[in-house]
């Protein structure tokens, strides 16, 4: 039998077809490039950094939920954590530049994400969502409280500063730029994480825990790793945020923010990677154009039609639907 | 004296909430042997399998591998250490494919699985590997099927191919055979048979013509304790087992084949 | 006057008295939420709307048709419980066996609509709904002043709690809800009619909320958005008692309202975030909560 | 009663019958009597159709079409409570056994559809590993202590048909050969049974008569008497 | 002189949430009734509105209000009702120099410590309420006082203005608590207030919050107990969402009443007409600081926001809302404020009629003198 030359035609085959899914995956990147990087030509660039921002946000929740499993109900902690820290540095401490400040404030989120992870981890399924809440509440107690947050009336002012001390932010486009570059590289990252060997390991965890276990995985250090990266770019997504409003709230910290990651993940596509970017994209702009038009006293409910629009029709989100139907109609 | 031994417990108990499900069992796996756990419903074989892998945590006694007492490693570790379990509902990871189901098994080894700045192209030279063991399995046209589309025989065989692929040193089947065909029942024999080449297997199996064919040692669990121990031959013919387990005609076979447990024994 | 980490003893009785209160609206609710989610596995999001929706209706029945408390206590829930079951008929039915994350959506979506909807009719200033006379007043405990109409929410509370969770734990019909969750199919196999009882169960636990609801109408503002800052509270509750145990909801639902009362008294700030506290402190020693079945 | 069953009296029958799952296509025009008091099995290999057969007779797939007709009442439009009703006990392969009632409620579950079924004294000294373990968690339980639950739940309802998804699996055989001795009695009885079974060794000399299923539909029919004669081509359907 | 030839109006308040019955939609409303009357244009530029729900959320407010004035040419903004929004919006409105018209808001730090060239504090604020009903209460003999405190930089203003006017009148703060923000049930704290035996419950919040403590406070007997409820920001539509026979007697302070006079009475009610309610203070000097600014663009003939703030600090305000009302140097517009007092459901003629004024307080007197601002405008 010609075994061993059937073997190495499928690995090829194998390889061939990675190796297509990646050259797709380029095109589909390259393109939303170019579009972004024309956008603020065409759009306002605050709105559009806006965007990009709890974009990051989603992306980085997506990378628990859709690719962990993990339901952290508490996502906002992180967002607030990194952009109150980032706020009160570079609020206070005039010697700081932007992005030490934004580092700064990546890094406590970090840090928070690991607590956050050290008494969560080992809590399953609705559990785990509660626990998570839990302590973000705590946190959004926490700030309420603090004097440095300025409690319900934010914390308001926050200088956009010098890039590296000479790139001036105050001037929106350079902002934008910075804003996309960062979110750029953030998405790779996560794009890499996914695929990588650590990647592998998160799927099988998702989808049969006790089963990679027995393969000799210590599941619960793996789940925190993803929950510690997902909190950090959550801070990072809180951290650009406040300096691009220059503006830190509650708001940010409220579990209606973890409320809406979910939402934004959910309708543009858990699990996929381009998925809470569209979702991101699609929730800010429909929150935004009601609030402008005649309807403007009803977002709340077209967002909630939506939802269970979403639900009953679109279950795998906006991305999700595309990719079926793709896979239904093209092969 | 515990070299000869890959496995044993000693004195090991569970209690659930006052009920002794397993009570006061030694076990004692000898290196390189197919040793079969069976016993009536309820005695304890899962629950022991269980506390081996320690997904179940012992009231009280020790577990020992090699002479080393592992009673209070996690089952991670354990997996590590090469005591390797399969499960009685089959487990694989659904929406990977079946060679992925095999890399994840051997990535393992490759110290990179919290790498995550790396690519995932990394783990293309364990193909190689994993085709072998799906080759071994007979499922290497269905290396890039996802894994629910596959049959349940199929995917039982795709269960013991990771299995195998931790390299255990010691097998722990749960019921290979359950829910499956005659054709399927004696597919999954040879394939034991040649994964237990070069290691230990223990196995609980309610089918005994299964049993009668694989196994070089057979521990019998009544209630949670030890009944007796021995070849198949001494244990079948043990009064108590044929009243407790095997029944009046005491063959306890399933299936359509009628195989004559001596004539199995004699073509070992 | 004798005192006690110095508040009165007086004072404190009384705020044990009104936590005790408040922990049996917490039961009430969280009772439902319990039977939601234990019978169905659903995460009821719209529980904050339905306990609303069962105030607004009690007002509303009241402005335009006149409908007195005694009979909006039975008709308000009942209009709910039927909303409920539509509800449960056209949307919840159609995720059924999907992910709890679904339902948790869905609901949400539903309470959003509903609550938006009232918002933009009746504004969010309250509606007003005047105590029933023969509640006016209280009596002086001698430690305060408990007016009749919070004595009468904890006694029927209880009563309904306590009514709800003999049904399900200790009736056949009980334990054919139970069953009729984990695999419906199977038990329509064995002569239920699963789609039905699971449409009534759901009617039925939000039937709860708004009996909550019309408990509240004359104590607290009855506003369009009164559920929602509730919602996570109660949801809160139940984790505390362990997702689905019925008995564990309606304990812990009292015993959040006693330990909120101490902490309004001792350090009222932080009032708000005690009962996360203590969920965080009870998950790390108790991973299914306190009465929760190991998962 | 006292004369025995009327062996003509025609309890099942299914004609024509196609089930679906989604898009799949399962059942290919089933077709098949059952009579009064008769015990007949279904044979076949992994996947064949077997489950789905009774399933469809439960209304419990996700589509169908043909004819079911129990006591000589048309159920294709009926829901599959209605079904139950009508005096159909059912057993299903993976047990169902339900972890939020303990052994005891299990077992008191399913509602009596007929007077005559057997007492709960009756089945618990058939069956004494649920005696003992009867305030358990129901899922807590071995897995042939399961299995004994499950088909045990049905014997109380005093369904008069029986169908038994492979009720032997991952029993002991001493409890094998009890069921057997149970299933004897209730034919006695003049209980209908439709029995899947992958363990022929069991099935044999229960039967009354034998379907083998492949590929969704009949395609052989073995009288008992005619066993020996068709051996070979029976081993042949099953693979071995 | 008029950019892009038009007059571009922000309207931001709450449309939605807690604060959308005091401003919301009807403040709207208001403005666009102030724009018909002016007759759609000024000085030949068109005037055009764009509107927005805050939400409550300075988060939204900054968004909303950095995109009009960068991208849509707003020249001002008019609402602004929670003072974290406030705040927000005077923000960037001091960046890109708009001017800002304060409406809603309370804390008397808008004008203080929050202070910009680029905004009028046009309403009342927590100085000018605390002056109103506390000293009258402690001049009628409730010396010792409770106060309920809703915990958040509103509150706490509150309460600052609260203290120091009782114990300046030479009243007693015999304690106070801080609820969390919102709060739906006050039985605890009014448990405690009365425990407290002060001779006067004051409730240092706003909104749903203040209703919330009333109801409770009737509940549990605290009026028929001898204790005065002292609400301190209480609007119209709390009042009337209250009822008169829960709410009557009740002391407050206000910045107008629609029932004062017949000025009053004819804009009400043709606001009326457009909306089904009565107008609350909030609303009317939505109108008035909008007609106001309109005369100054047209007086001016330019919407620049420098050109305009300083005509309109140099011209009283003379309408159906204040007479002689002055914008300061620091922003803050000083007119006369009233106190109110809630009719009993017998002396009550209508659904609105809710109010008598029981005292006017001189504008000089209602506000924070300049001499103790610590706004960076104020130069001493
Ligand atoms: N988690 C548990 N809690 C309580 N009792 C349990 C638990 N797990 C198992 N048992 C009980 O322990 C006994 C042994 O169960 P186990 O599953 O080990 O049996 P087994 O030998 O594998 O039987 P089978 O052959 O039927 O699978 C049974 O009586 C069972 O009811
Ligand atoms: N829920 C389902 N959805 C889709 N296909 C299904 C489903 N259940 C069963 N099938 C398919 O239907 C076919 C017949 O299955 P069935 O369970 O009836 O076989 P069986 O004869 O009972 O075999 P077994 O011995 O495995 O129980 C199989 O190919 C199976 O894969
Ligand atoms: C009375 C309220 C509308 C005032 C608001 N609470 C503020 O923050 O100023
Ligand atoms: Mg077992
Ligand atoms: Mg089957």
């Amino acid at each position: 039998m010609n075994q061993p030359i059937t073997q190495t035609d499928i690995q090829k085959a194998i390889l061939e077809q990675q190796n297509a899914e990646n050259r797709k995956k380029m095109i589909v990147n390259a393109v939303l490039l170019i579009l972004l990087l024309a956008a603020p030509f065409a759009m306002y660039p605050v709105f559009l950094m806006k965007i990009l921002c709890f974009a990051l946000f989603a992306v980085a929740f997506n990378l628990l939920f859709g690719f962990t499993g993990l339901l952290s109900f508490g996502h906002a902690a992180f967002l607030a954590t990194g952009g109150y820290t980032t706020g009160y540095l570079l609020t206070n401490y005039s010697g700081l530049t932007t992005e030490m400040g934004i580092i700064a404030g990546t890094a406590v989120a970090t840090l928070l994400g690991l607590g956050f992870a050290l008494l969560s981890i080992r809590r399953q399924g609705i559990y785990f969502a509660m626990v998570t809440l839990a302590l973000s509440q705590l946190v959004f107690f926490f700030f309420v409280q603090s004097e440095f947050t300025g409690g319900e009336d934010g914390m308001h002012g926050i200088p956009r500063g010098q890039l590296f001390g000479f790139i001036n932010l105050e001037d929106n486009l350079n902002m934008y730029y910075f804003v996309l570059a960062v979110f750029i590289a953030c998405y790779l990252l996560v794009q890499r994480i996914v695929n990588s060997p650590y990647g592998q390991v998160l799927k099988a965890i998702k989808q049969n825990e006790p089963r990679a276990v027995s393969l000799g995985y210590n599941v619960d250090r793996y789940k925190t790793l993803a929950f510690v990266i997902s909190a950090a770019l959550a801070g990072l997504a809180g951290s650009m945020k406040s300096v691009v409003f220059q503006l830190a709230s509650l708001n940010d910290a409220h579990w209606h923010m973890s409320g809406e990651v979910i939402l934004m993940t959910l309708v543009g596509g858990m699990g996929t990677l381009l998925g809470p970017v569209v979702g991101a994209t699609f929730v800010v702009n429909v929150e935004y154009q009601l609030s402008q038009g005649p309807l403007r006293d009803w977002v709340d409910p077209i967002l909630g039609g939506i939802f269970i629009i979403t639900v009953l029709a679109f279950r795998s989100g906006i991305v999700g639907e595309i990719q079926k139907f793709m896979k239904k109609n093209l092969g | 004296m515990s070299e000869q031994y890959v496995l044993e417990t000693r004195n090991l108990v569970k209690e659930f909430k006052g009920f002794v499900a397993v009570d006061d069992v030694n076990l004692n796996i000898r290196k390189g042997d197919i040793h079969a756990l069976i016993g009536p419903n309820g005695a304890g074989k899962t629950t022991v399998f269980n506390l081996l892998t320690k997904f179940l945590i012992p009231t009280r006694g020790k577990i020992l591998y090699k002479g080393e007492d592992i009673t209070s490693l996690k089952s991670a570790a354990i997996a590590r250490k090469g005591v390797v379990r399969s499960f009685q509902i089959s487990a694989v990871f659904p929406h990977m494919t079946a060679l992925e189901n095999i890399r994840v098994a051997l990535q393992t080894f490759e110290g990179n699985s919290f790498s995550f700045w790396q690519a995932g192209a990394r783990l293309n030279k364990l193909n190689e590997r994993a085709m072998e063991l799906l080759d071994a399995v007979g499922l290497t046209s269905f290396a890039n099927t996802t894994t629910v589309e596959l049959a349940y025989g199929r995917k039982r065989a795709l269960e013991l191919a990771t299995t195998l692929a931790m390299e255990p040193e010691i097998l722990l089947l749960d019921e290979p055979t359950q829910g499956m065909g005659s054709e399927d029942v004696d597919r999954v024999v040879e394939l034991v048979r040649s994964a237990a080449k070069g290691r230990t297997v223990l196995m609980v199996e309610h089918n005994l013509s299964v049993v009668s064919k694989l196994c070089d040692r057979i521990t019998v669990l009544a209630q949670g304790a030890v009944l007796t121990e021995g070849d198949y031959e001494t244990v079948s013919a043990d009064p108590r087992v044929r009243e407790v387990y095997m029944g009046s005609d005491g063959s306890g076979e399933r299936g359509a084949t009628e195989t004559n447990p001596a004539s199995a024994e004699a073509a070992q | 006057m004798s005192m006690i980490f110095g508040v009165p003893f007086a004072v404190l009785s009384g705020q044990l008295l009104i936590g005790i209160i408040n922990g049996a609206f917490y039961a009430l609710l969280s009772l439902g939420l319990a039977v939601i989610f234990g019978l169905l596995k659903i995460i009821n999001f719209a529980h904050g709307a339905m306990y609303m929706l069962g105030a607004m209706v009690t007002v509303i029945m009241f402005d335009a048709l006149g409908v007195n408390y005694w009979v909006a206590l039975f008709l308000a829930p009942l209009t709910v419980g039927v909303f409920g079951v539509v509800i449960e008929y056209f949307l919840l039915r159609r995720i059924a066996g999907q992910d709890h994350i679904y339902s948790l959506l869905l609901t949400f979506g539903v309470a959003l609509l509903i609550q938006g909807v009232l918002t933009n009719i009746y504004g969010v200033s309250g509606l007003r709904y005047s105590m029933p006379d023969m509640f006016k007043g209280g009596m002086n405990l001698g430690f305060m002043f408990l007016p009749y109409y919070r004595a009468w929410v904890i006694v029927v509370a209880l009563l309904v709690c306590f009514g709800t969770w003999f049904m399900i734990e200790k009736t056949k019909l009980g334990s054919y809800l139970r069953a009729g969750t984990e695999d419906s199919q199977l038990m329509q196999g064995f002569g239920i009619n699963v789609p039905l009882l699971v449409s009534l169960t759901y009617g039925f636990g939000v039937m709860l909320a708004a009996f909550a609801g019309v408990l509240a109408a004359p104590i607290y503002s009855v506003t369009p958005v009164m559920g929602s800052n509730l919602l996570i509270v109660v949801f809160a509750v139940v984790v505390i008692g362990g997702m689905g145990s019925i008995g564990g909801a309606i304990l812990t639902g009292i015993a959040m309202g006693v330990i909120e009362g101490l902490t309004k008294t001792y350090y009222p700030e932080a009032a708000s975030a005690v009962i996360f506290l203590v969920m965080v402190v009870v998950l790390m020693f108790r991973p299914s909560g306190l009465f929760g079945k190991e998962a | 009663m006292s004369h025995g069953p009327d062996k003509e009296y025609e309890q099942l029958r299914v004609s024509g019958l196609h089930a679906f799952y989604g898009e799949s296509h399962i059942l290919h025009g089933i077709d098949m009597v059952v009579n009064r008091g008769e015990l007949v099995t279904l044979l076949g290999r992994n996947g064949a159709g077997r489950t789905t057969t009774l399933k469809a007779i439960m209304n419990m797939v996700g589509r169908r079409t043909g004819s079911i007709m129990i006591n000589g009442e048309e159920t294709m439009s009926c829901a599959p409570h209605h079904i139950a009703r009508l005096g159909v006990g059912y057993c299903p392969e993976h047990r169902g056994i339900f972890s939020s009632l303990n052994v005891q409620e299990n077992l008191t579950l399913p509602p009596v559809v007929r007077s005559g079924g057997m007492s709960l004294e009756e089945i618990y000294t058939m069956f004494p590993n649920l005696y003992e373990r009867r305030f358990s968690q129901g899922t807590k339980l071995s897995g042939g202590e399961q299995q004994m639950l499950a088909m045990a739940r049905i014997l109380r309802t005093g369904a008069n048909m029986l169908l038994l998804d492979e009720i032997t699996e991952g029993l002991a055989p001493v409890i094998v050969e009890k069921l057997g001795e149970v299933l004897t009695a209730l034919k006695k009885k003049g209980l209908t049974i439709v029995l899947v079974e992958q363990n022929f060794h069991f099935a044999k000399p229960l039967a009354d008569r034998h379907y083998v299923v492949e590929h969704g539909q009949i395609v052989e029919e073995i009288r008992a008497d005619e066993l020996e004669a068709k051996q070979s081509l029976l081993n042949d359907y099953l693979g071995v | 002189e008029i950019t892009d030839n038009t007059v571009k109006i922000g309207y931001l308040a709450d449309m939605s949430g807690t604060y959308r019955d005091l401003a919301g939609p009807n403040g709207l409303k208001a403005l666009e009734m102030a724009i018909a009357d002016f007759g759609g244009k000024v000085k030949g530029a068109k005037i055009e509105v764009v509107s927005a729900d805050d939400r409550n959320s300075p988060d939204v407010a900054s968004s909303t209000v950095r995109k009009w004035v960068e991208n849509d040419n707003v020249d001002m903004v008019s609402g602004l009702v929670a003072s974290s929004v406030t705040i927000a919006a005077t923000k960037i409105l001091e960046e890109s120099n708009k001017l800002g018209l304060v409406n809603g808001s309370a804390a008397s730090s808008i004008t203080n410590e929050h202070c910009t060239p680029n905004h009028i504090h046009y309403v009342y604020d927590t100085y000018a309420l605390s002056i109103g009903t506390p000293t009258a209460i402690v001049q009628e003999g409730g010396k010792s006082w409770f106060i309920l405190t809703a915990d958040y930089a509103f509150g706490h203003a509150m309460e600052a203005d609260v203290t120091r006017v009782v114990e300046s009148n030479g009243g007693e703060i015999v304690g106070s608590i801080r609820h969390p923000f919102p709060t739906d049930d006050f039985s605890s704290y009014i448990l405690q207030a009365q425990a407290s035996g002060a001779d006067v419950i004051a409730l240092a919040n706003a909104g749903a919050d203040t209703t919330n403590a009333i109801t409770t406070a009737g509940e549990f007997g605290v009026t028929q107990a001898g204790q005065t409820i002292a609400g301190l920001v209480v609007f119209l539509s709390d009042v009337h969402a209250l009822g008169t026979e829960v709410a009557q007697g009740l002391q407050l302070t206000t910045g107008w009443y629609w029932d004062m006079n017949d000025e009053t009475r004819e804009w009400s009610d043709r606001f009326m007409e457009e909306t089904g309610a009565r107008p609350t203070m909030v609303h009317a000097g939505i109108y008035s600081s909008a007609m106001q600014y309109f005369k100054a663009v047209e007086a001016t003939g330019s919407d620049d926001s420098q050109t305009v703030r300083k005509w309109m600090m140099e011209n009283p305000v003379n309408d159906m809302f204040a007479k002689n009302g002055i914008v300061r140097e620091d922003g803050r517009m000083v007119h006369d404020m009233y106190l109110a007092q809630v009719k009993s459901p017998e002396d009550s003629t209508g659904e609105w009629d809710l109010y008598d004024i029981v005292r006017t307080i001189p504008a000089d007197e209602a506000f924070r003198p300049l001499s103790e601002s610590k706004c960076k405008l104020v130069n001493k």
